[in-house]
């Protein structure tokens, strides 16, 4: 049954590729990252439970920490607050 | 099958249906602005659904409650750290100078900003000893 | 620690001591003593060649071997004799420490060349010589010095790669043991056995150490450094470095003979009355006369013509050794030494001019007899003897080299020692008017003659011009001793080859006869009006500077003009020439490859790998 | 007792952060603090040396107390005992002549990195795992780019780059390298590939062994991976471009010498054996003409290392024990006369405003112990006898002969006629040309230079210990049974 | 366009010759040697469920300590190379309200994320990199936010290099109890927390060092950041 | 209001970090607690000046009850939200009206401000552009009233009566 | 060839495709980024066992069904060194900028011959 999940929140990051790699400006790519990431924490929990191991759940945490991080800063070089 | 197992699963579900649209929200929406307000939203919530619906299931699956706090933990940080993000790009794509899409009504930002300007020359007339009372603030 | 160490290493310990010490005075002292000590020596060594005397050190990772034999100990004779000579000359001439040190260490090294008794030791005292000389005439002159010490480490290297390749084939270093072994290699090729060594291999080495000793001994078309070498240093200095170092190369050519000399003559044969490679080294020799000497006569400059004489010389030398018979040998061994006396002699000379006059050209000279008579007769003696005119000890030399080139019915190389002689009259006949006679310039008024120590140097080598030659059957023992046979018969005084005799005291005799009649009708009778040299006229207009033909300026122009055609072939050009293409072409490349550019860099690193994929490794 | 050898690694790893808080206490400290560590650790490299030499058999430290090749294991057989000790005594040296060379701030940075180096390079001389050489590869390199950008001028940056693309290149495939070797092996272990070898797929073997010595090769600064080195060496810290020739490179060689004999039972050895000495042979005649026309001091001599490298990889390459032997002394006498030359010509350029040519007009007159130390390195580089890189040069030739390759015998010896020609110019434009004021000479940088000659000529007068050392050293990376007797394998089944 | 065409016909030859070596290296089969001995010996010679981490750590060891050198080299290096007189932090303008507070709401947050992640590297995929990585993305954030807010070097840097003694010097006392260097000697000698495999008191020394790490990893780490983000005053070379 | 006592923002900050380390641990394992303790203490030592301004007096029960009616309030609001989302999104003709709009907050906390502003962002059609001290600048999808009292009432009024309690 | 060793391959070469054609100094060191990460990939391939697990030991994983742990800490280190370099060659490439008021590595040649 997961796997139907898997492959359509697969889908998804692929469909906000679109996105990323069409633009047409900087923010349209950085707003599709964004999407990917959050998309692919999600991605990663499911796969946690795919595989039976809880300890990728932390995985997951720290991506979406980290992938927040990295949202926020290429916000702020864009608007030139740095 | 559990109740668990079942309840995830719809969440799991209904989280994945979001997903997808916020997917789509990205390709469909005309411009930046209105694609991160369908995209944010959608992708939230369908976080939601997807990681405490794994939490959840995971109680029936492999009959552990540990995994529904840690996914809880994950969702709440995605609830509060998703529209941060968003806030922060929103702005960013603006003040980088982003145009609306032609279709938009109204800027009061434009405006407040004009304003804001203004008084900014006004505090540049008054000299150095406004910027420091800035500074100090 | 026993005599052969203290030959060959006094001079060097002398010369770091010398450096050190640096208080004028102490700092000559030591020197001289650390030349003394080896001619001392190898005196009380005479003896003991019979027997021989060893010596084996372990300084690094090969065993250094000396040994001395008759051979050696005429070299390491002639070599302590004018290397004391000219570190005498040294007191007076020598700059500062640095002059001491190289000068000593390069008799260090060529002494050590002499007494080597096997290839690895040799090469090291080769180096050490190479090195040593090169520093002392890097102090002067940095292109002379850099072409000197290029073609030098070009032929020392020629050499490393033939007793390389020797080592690796017979695995062995030790003089005795590769002649033995090339021994039997030779009558194992003649009979169509195996031979370690293939006949490409040999003539390879045989090539190798052409290249190498041909360099030293400034053999044509090697020579172009020597010129410049010997003309750029201290001429005192000059003196060993004609006289004693460029008969390493003569060393060298003879070891040639002694080593492998049976292997090269079966298996290249012979070329009319001579062996063929022996023939390739004379004929070369006999190209060395022809243009040493005619450059020579062309020199403006005193040291040049030395330079260039020396060159031509040493041709002699080298058309002896290549004939390959015993006589020649021995002639070629006998000029070496008297080339040694009376060059060594005639560099005294020059130094002792260039000391008192600061001047190094014809034109700025002349007179000077006057003023220097002591060196004058100096250099009276030493141009009778390199004219080889009886009885000093270069015509001695000269006569059995004549005879036993001409004995073995080679016209070619005849005519060139023939030609050689005559050119030597020529530029000699230059530095007696130019030097000696004729107005003296007003600047020279104040000159003075030798200084101590040069003159001893220069009584030495004087007296040994006229003793030898007078009784050059001194010098013929020793050679025969060396060869164990009587090559060259006759006693103390008479030369005897066989279909020729020269008897040096009779001949003296004669000639001291001659010249107190003709000193007497001088003194007695004429009288000769002293003209001005520069008071010539030619077809009645007065000579121009351009065409002042002058003994002392272009004189020999016409000769000059009409050898333009030859003398544009310069072999040095022509070296300097692919030099300087080899730099651009250096230069070109490297603003290629380095061409500063990161990604260009990167692509290096593309290439590599596209190269290692194609490779398949 | 034994494993007190891990020292080597620790104490400049315990210098190096002790640095930040040594800082806080007082900032003069730091340089003085940088010369004692280097100081301990030739004490303590020196003690090693002996240990190894004495008993006759490698110190084999296991980190953790795992056996091999379980744990990574630190080899220190006779070539690492005897080149960690040089690494040691460089690195004092040099941390000496920083103290008068290093005045761009912030030295406390400097010091650290410059322990670092010598940590990394200790560390690629000793280990004996292919993954752990990669890591002490990148400490190694990693500190350099920043030592090279030290002086921060555009030009110091430029270097820097130029040393980081291609070094993140190589890196990358060297570890591309190190995936085909344990995806085909299972280990990591040298001893334990050297083991098996003989079972590894030809293709991975030598696609593997290739890009392994690729990568080092880029820092072991071989045609035509070498670009960035001039550059590197140009705009250095004085010390550091001394640090560079006399060990940083010399560790990378060593490396592709070890990995290349341990891999020498598979197949296809041979052709990358050629391929190197291809390399080697075009990076000797390159850098050698293009040492030609170097108007910068540093810059040519930079230029003769590199040649230098060249032959050292030959020799390397030629696949015999006197081959190695020889390469190994080649090595040693290489770094010993380029730590002098490049500490006086260093020393010069900081009096005379810079190493171009035309300074070092009258050094002779104006810094004559300098002038000496110049010039006795270069007579002694180029291969004069009674100096050490004769005796070694002269190995390197009599190896050469022995493998049958007259072609090298002629390379070695070209290219000493061409050191000669740019030495020489150097040597007459310092003593034959210009004038100048004295100088006078800091007393211990004058001693080291002096230290460095007299070692120098000691080789030279009587190589035969050195060279009975460097047989041994070179016999520890030819002679790979012994050095799979050594290593303490444990038994460890699939 | 030469050249672009050129290095194309390059990369894919190389990357041939890549795949034709990888190909004799078939995917997904086990070939582990030393590997699995570590599977197979992992809990009762280190006492760490993360085979990973044992191998890091312990089996490893080098290689980690020579990995915290690596990123120190950096830190050092960036700080060597950026060093100016005077610099301060410039940043333009600051993040809203929303950005500044959230700031202040996760930063407790992250770095007790990141402590739980070093903490607990011998039973989870975490470790002591991931850890202090967490920690400097907590001062990132506040840096990427607050115009002026900047890090005291004063603590910092020191603390950076104290971490690696402490590292070195766990290592020492190995050397000194065990005689190894970086000898387990909490899990080999001592046997603390035998009993408790997979628990968090367990597998020796890893916990302490990967703490060390952390630490370390996270100063330097945001040492770099510092660097990095502030300019050079006006004037202050 | 001004800031608490140091000791109750500490003791605070703390209990929140424990808390998430419990959750984060999901473990009642003893030795976990201690070391949660721990790193409480450290990290809350690190932190709590910038983390809270009250302090303990957020636990005043009624904030927690508001609180805690507040999360169902704002579930509904972002399914909504999302409802609405999908039928623009997927409706063929893209209905929307878009414009920035100003609205007035009477919130002064800064985590009252914050948590408006997510709140707004996650809500029907709406997404917070700027915050200039009281004045929200927001990008609104379909909007339906211009001026700054209608927008204020439609978008941020909803929430501040939940989070004028909680936060304030 | 399967996908896991293509796809590695891949980002080597793309990376280093970049830093070969690409002339902007920031995007070769993206290129060598690239190529880091394609190395890593490919490291965590090699041990890759197929049908096996993370090699922590909890969770019903047992040595039998666990991968190969040896890879997956090389790449946790080559990762950091890979941080490392990136982060030097940043902050060289920022003195360059400031000096040269380029990032055009052709215009970054002032060393060269
Ligand atoms: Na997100
Ligand atoms: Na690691």
């Amino acid at each position: 049954m997961i796997e139907i999940y898997l492959i359509l929140i697969g889908i998804a990051v692929i469909l906000s590729m679109y996105r990323f790699f069409r633009g047409p400006t900087t923010a349209d790519r950085i707003v599709a990252v964004d999407i990917m990431t959050t998309l692919t924490t999600g991605l990663m929990v499911l796969f946690a439970l795919y595989y039976r191991r809880a300890i990728f759940l932390d995985v997951a945490l720290v991506y979406a920490v980290l992938a927040f991080v990295g949202v926020i800063a290429f916000a702020r070089y864009m608007e030139g607050g740095l | 099958m559990s109740i668990a197992s079942i309840v995830g699963q719809a969440l799991v579900l209904f989280g994945t249906f979001f997903y997808v649209l916020s997917s789509l929200g990205l390709i469909r929406m005309p411009d930046v602005y209105n694609r991160m307000q369908t995209a944010t939203k959608s992708a939230t919530l369908g976080s939601l659904g997807v990681i405490i619906g794994v939490g959840i299931w995971a109680i029936g699956e492999v009959n552990s409650y540990s995994w529904i706090s840690k996914t809880l933990i994950i969702a709440v940080f995605l609830l509060l750290t998703n529209p941060i993000a968003a806030h922060a790009l929103i702005r960013a794509a603006y003040k980088s100078g982003v145009p609306l899409w032609e279709g938009s009504i109204i800027d009061k930002y434009k405006e407040a900003e004009a304003s804001l300007e203004r008084v900014e020359q006004i505090k540049e007339a008054l000299g150095e000893s406004a910027k420091e009372v800035e500074k100090n603030e | 620690m026993n005599e052969l160490a203290i030959i060959i290493f006094a001079p060097l310990l002398a010369g770091a001591l010398a450096w050190l010490i640096e208080v004028k005075g102490i700092r000559e002292l030591i020197g001289v003593t650390g030349a003394a000590l080896p001619l001392g020596f190898s005196l009380l060594l005479y003896q003991k060649t019979t027997e021989g005397i060893n010596l084996a050190l372990n300084i690094g990772v090969f065993n250094l071997t000396f040994a001395l034999n008759h051979l050696n100990w005429f070299f390491i004779g002639i070599g302590t004799l004018v290397g004391f000579a000219s570190i005498l000359a040294l007191v007076s001439t020598a700059k500062d420490s640095y002059e001491w040190l190289f000068a000593l260490m390069s008799l260090t090294g060529v002494l050590g060349v002499f007494l080597a008794n096997d290839m690895m030791t040799f090469f090291i005292f080769w180096e050490i010589m190479t090195f040593a000389s090169f520093m002392m005439v890097l102090r002067y002159n940095r292109s002379a010095s850099l072409k000197y010490f290029l073609l030098s480490v070009f032929g020392a290297y020629a050499m490393l790669i033939a007793l390389g390749i020797i080592y690796a084939k017979l695995g062995t270093f030790d003089f005795g043991t590769i002649q033995q072994a090339m021994y039997q290699e030779a009558y194992a090729s003649a009979f169509g056995a195996e031979t370690l060594l293939s006949k490409n291999e040999s003539a390879l080495i045989y090539l190798l150490f052409l290249i190498a000793f041909g360099v030293k001994a400034g053999m044509f078309p090697l020579h172009v450094w020597a010129p410049d070498a010997y003309g750029e240093t201290n001429q005192s200095y000059t003196a060993m470095f004609s006289g004693v170092l460029s008969k390493a190369g003569v060393y060298g050519f003879i070891l040639l003979y002694v080593l492998m000399g049976t292997r090269l003559a079966l298996e290249f044969g012979a070329f009319r009355s001579t062996t063929k490679f022996g023939y390739i080294i004379a004929f070369l020799g006999g190209l060395t006369i022809i243009v040493g000497g005619l450059l020579a006569a062309l020199q403006e400059d005193i040291r040049k013509l030395f330079a260039y004489s020396s060159i031509s010389q040493l041709g002699y030398i080298l058309v002896g050794i290549g004939v390959g018979t015993a006589l020649s040998i021995q002639a070629a061994m006998f000029h070496a030494l008297s080339h040694a006396l009376f060059k060594g002699l005639f560099f005294l000379i020059v130094a002792t001019i260039v000391y008192r006059t600061g001047k190094t050209t014809f034109a700025d000279m002349g007179g000077l007899a006057e003023k220097m008579p002591f060196t004058f007769a100096m250099a009276f003696i030493a141009i009778l003897s390199l004219a080889g005119i009886p009885p000093l000890v270069g015509f001695a030399s000269k006569w059995v080299l004549f005879e036993a080139v001409i004995s073995q019915n080679l016209p070619i190389l005849g005519g060139m020692v023939f030609f050689g002689s005559a050119i030597g009259f020529v530029y000699l006949i230059r530095f007696v008017y130019a030097v000696w006679f004729g107005q003296r310039p007003t600047d020279l008024d104040e000159t003075k003659d030798a200084p101590l120590p040069m003159a001893i140097a220069m009584v030495i080598l004087a007296l040994f011009n006229v003793i030898l030659g007078i009784a050059p059957g001194l010098v013929a023992k020793e050679l025969n001793k060396i060869f164990g046979k009587e090559v060259i018969g006759g006693d103390l005084f008479i030369l005897d080859l066989g279909f020729g005799k020269y008897n040096a005291l009779a001949v003296t005799i004669y000639l001291v006869v001659g010249i107190i009649i003709a000193g007497i009708i001088y003194f007695l009778g004429a009288k000769v009006r002293k003209v001005p040299v520069t008071d010539t006229y030619q077809s009645a207009n007065p000579v121009t500077m351009e065409y002042n033909l002058t003994i002392r300026r272009n004189f020999f122009l016409p000769l000059k003009e009409t050898l333009a055609f030859w003398l544009r072939i310069s072999f040095d050009r022509l070296y300097r020439t692919i030099g300087t293409w080899v730099e651009d072409l250096a230069e070109v490349m490297r603003t290629y490859i380095y061409n500063g550019n990161t990604q260009s860099y990167a692509w290096y690193l593309a290439i590599l790998l596209l190269i290692l994929a194609l490779w398949g490794v | 007792m034994n494993q007190y050898a891990s020292l080597l690694i620790a104490l400049p790893l315990f210098g190096a952060f002790l640095i930040p808080v040594l800082k806080k206490v007082g900032k003069n400290l730091v340089m003085p603090f940088l010369v004692l560590v280097t100081l301990i650790q030739t004490g303590i490299a020196a003690w090693v040396f002996n240990e190894v030499y004495t008993s006759g058999k490698p110190i084999i430290i296991m980190a953790g107390g795992f056996r091999p090749p379980v744990g990574i294991n630190l080899y220190i057989g006779h070539f690492a005992a005897l080149f960690v000790l040089i690494v040691a005594v460089a690195s004092f040296l040099m941390a000496v002549f920083s103290i008068k060379a290093v005045k761009v701030e912030p030295q406390d940075k400097y010091a650290m990195l410059f322990l670092l180096l010598m940590l990394g390079a200790t560390g690629m001389i000793a280990t004996g795992d292919i993954f752990n050489l990669f890591v002490f590869m990148e400490i190694t390199a990693i500190s350099a780019y920043a030592l090279t950008a030290y002086n921060k001028t555009g030009e110091a940056s430029e270097a820097a780059l130029k040393y980081v693309v291609l070094g993140g290149i190589g890196s990358s495939f060297f570890l591309v390298g190190v995936a085909l070797i344990y995806g085909s092996l299972g280990t990591l272990n040298m001893a334990h590939i050297a083991q098996l070898a003989s079972m590894i797929n030809p293709t991975v073997a030598k696609a593997g062994l290739a890009l392994l010595i690729f990568g080092l090769a880029v820092e072991a600064e071989l045609f035509p991976l070498n670009a960035w080195a001039p550059d590197a060496y140009q705009e250095a810290p004085h010390p550091i471009t001394a640090v560079f020739s006399a060990f940083v490179v010399k560790a990378s060689l060593y490396a592709i010498g070890r990995i290349l004999y341990i891999l020498s039972a598979s197949e296809g050895w041979n052709s990358v054996l050629s391929l190197l000495i291809i390399m080697g042979t075009i990076t000797v005649v390159i850098g050698e003409l293009s040492a030609l026309r170097q108007t910068n001091v540093k810059r040519m001599i930079a230029y003769s290392s590199i040649a230098q490298v060249g032959l050292i990889a030959v020799g390397i390459a030629l696949g015999t024990q006197k081959g190695l032997d020889a390469s190994i002394f080649q090595m040693f006498n290489h770094a010993i006369v380029k730590l002098l030359m490049f500490l006086a010509v260093g020393y010069a350029a900081l009096e005379l405003g810079g190493p171009e040519m035309e300074n070092f007009k009258g050094l002779g007159k104006r810094m004559p112990i300098t002038a000496f130390g110049i010039t006795l390195g270069a007579i002694a580089i180029i291969g004069i006898p009674l100096f050490n890189v004769f005796w070694s040069k002269m190995q390197l030739i009599m190896a050469a002969l022995e493998a049958e390759k007259i072609g090298v015998v002629a390379l070695i010896l070209g290219a000493s006629l061409v050191e000669m020609v740019y030495y020489v110019r150097l040597i007459h434009t310092i003593w034959f040309q210009g004038d100048g004021d004295k100088i006078r000479e800091n007393s211990a940088l004058a001693l080291g230079m002096l230290l460095l000659i007299a070692f120098i000529i000691l080789i030279g007068i009587y190589p035969q210990p050195f060279w009975d050392i460097m047989q041994k050293a070179g016999s520890d990376i030819f002679n790979v049974a012994e050095y799979i007797k050594n290593v303490p394998l444990m038994g460890v089944s699939p | 366009m030469v050249k672009r065409v050129l290095a194309i016909v390059f990369i894919l030859i190389i990357g041939l010759w890549m795949a034709k070596a990888l190909d004799q290296v078939p995917f997904g089969e086990d070939r582990m040697l030393v590997g699995k001995y570590y599977l197979d010996h992992v809990k009762e010679e280190t006492g760490a469920v993360n085979a990973v981490t044992a191998v890091v750590v312990n089996y490893r060891g080098f290689d980690t300590l020579g990995e915290v050198t690596v990123l120190f080299i950096a830190s050092t290096g960036v700080a060597a190379l950026l060093w100016k007189k005077r610099k301060e932090r410039s940043a333009k303008t600051e993040g809203s309200v929303v950005l500044t507070t959230g700031a202040r709401i996760l930063l407790p947050f992250i770095m007790l994320f990141g402590a739980y992640i070093f903490i607990h590297g011998h039973l989870t995929p975490g470790g002591g990199f991931p850890g202090g990585a967490t920690i400097a993305t907590a001062f990132l954030f506040l840096y990427l936010t607050f115009t002026l807010y900047e890090v005291d070097h004063k603590i910092f840097e020191p603390l950076e290099g104290l971490a690696g003694i402490g590292y070195v010097t766990v290592g020492l006392i190995g050397l000194a109890v065990g005689g190894y260097f970086l000898f387990d000697w909490i899990w080999q000698t001592w046997g603390v927390g035998k009993e408790n495999i997979g628990r968090l008191i367990s597998a020796g020394f890893i916990p302490i060092i990967y703490t060390l790490i952390g630490i370390k990893v996270g100063t330097e780490l945001t040492g770099i950041i510092d660097n990095m983000i502030k300019e050079p005053e006006e004037g202050g070379q | 209001m001004g800031e608490a006592s140091k000791v109750s923002r500490y003791l605070y900050t703390v209990l929140i970090l424990f808390i998430i380390w419990m959750f984060l641990t999901s473990s009642f394992d003893p030795q976990e607690l201690v070391m949660g303790v721990i790193f409480s203490l450290i990290v809350g030592a690190l932190t709590y000046e910038v983390f809270t301004e009250k302090g303990l007096a957020n636990l005043n029960p009624r904030r927690i009850a508001y609180f805690v009616a507040y999360i169902p309030y704002f579930v509904w609001a972002m399914i909504m939200a999302n409802l609405d989302v999908a039928y623009r999104v997927l409706h063929p003709k893209r209905p929307i009206n878009p414009g920035i709009v100003e609205c007035k907050t009477t919130l002064t906390n800064n985590t009252g401000k914050l948590v408006l502003a997510n709140s707004i962002t996650l809500t029907p059609g709406t997404i917070t552009l700027d915050i200039k001290g009281d004045r929200y600048f927001i990008h609104w999808i379909d909007v339906k009233d211009e001026s700054v009292e209608g927008a204020s009432e439609s978008i941020t009024k909803p929430f501040e009566k939940f989070l004028k309690v909680i936060f304030e | 060839m399967n996908p896991y060793y293509f796809a590695s391959i891949a980002l080597i070469l793309i990376g280093f495709y970049a830093i070969l054609a690409k002339r902007n100094v920031l995007k070769m060191l993206v290129g060598l980024s690239i190529m880091e990460t394609g190395v890593n990939l490919l490291l965590i391939s090699v041990g890759y066992v197929s049908g096996k697990s993370a090699p922590i030991l909890t969770e019903g994983i047992t040595p039998n069904n666990a991968v190969d742990p040896i890879p997956q800490a090389l790449v946790l280190t080559a990762i950091v060194i890979g941080v490392a370099t990136t982060a030097m060659a940043l902050s060289v490439v920022i003195n360059l900028y400031e000096k040269y008021k380029t990032l055009n590595v052709e215009e970054i040649r002032r060393l060269r011959g």
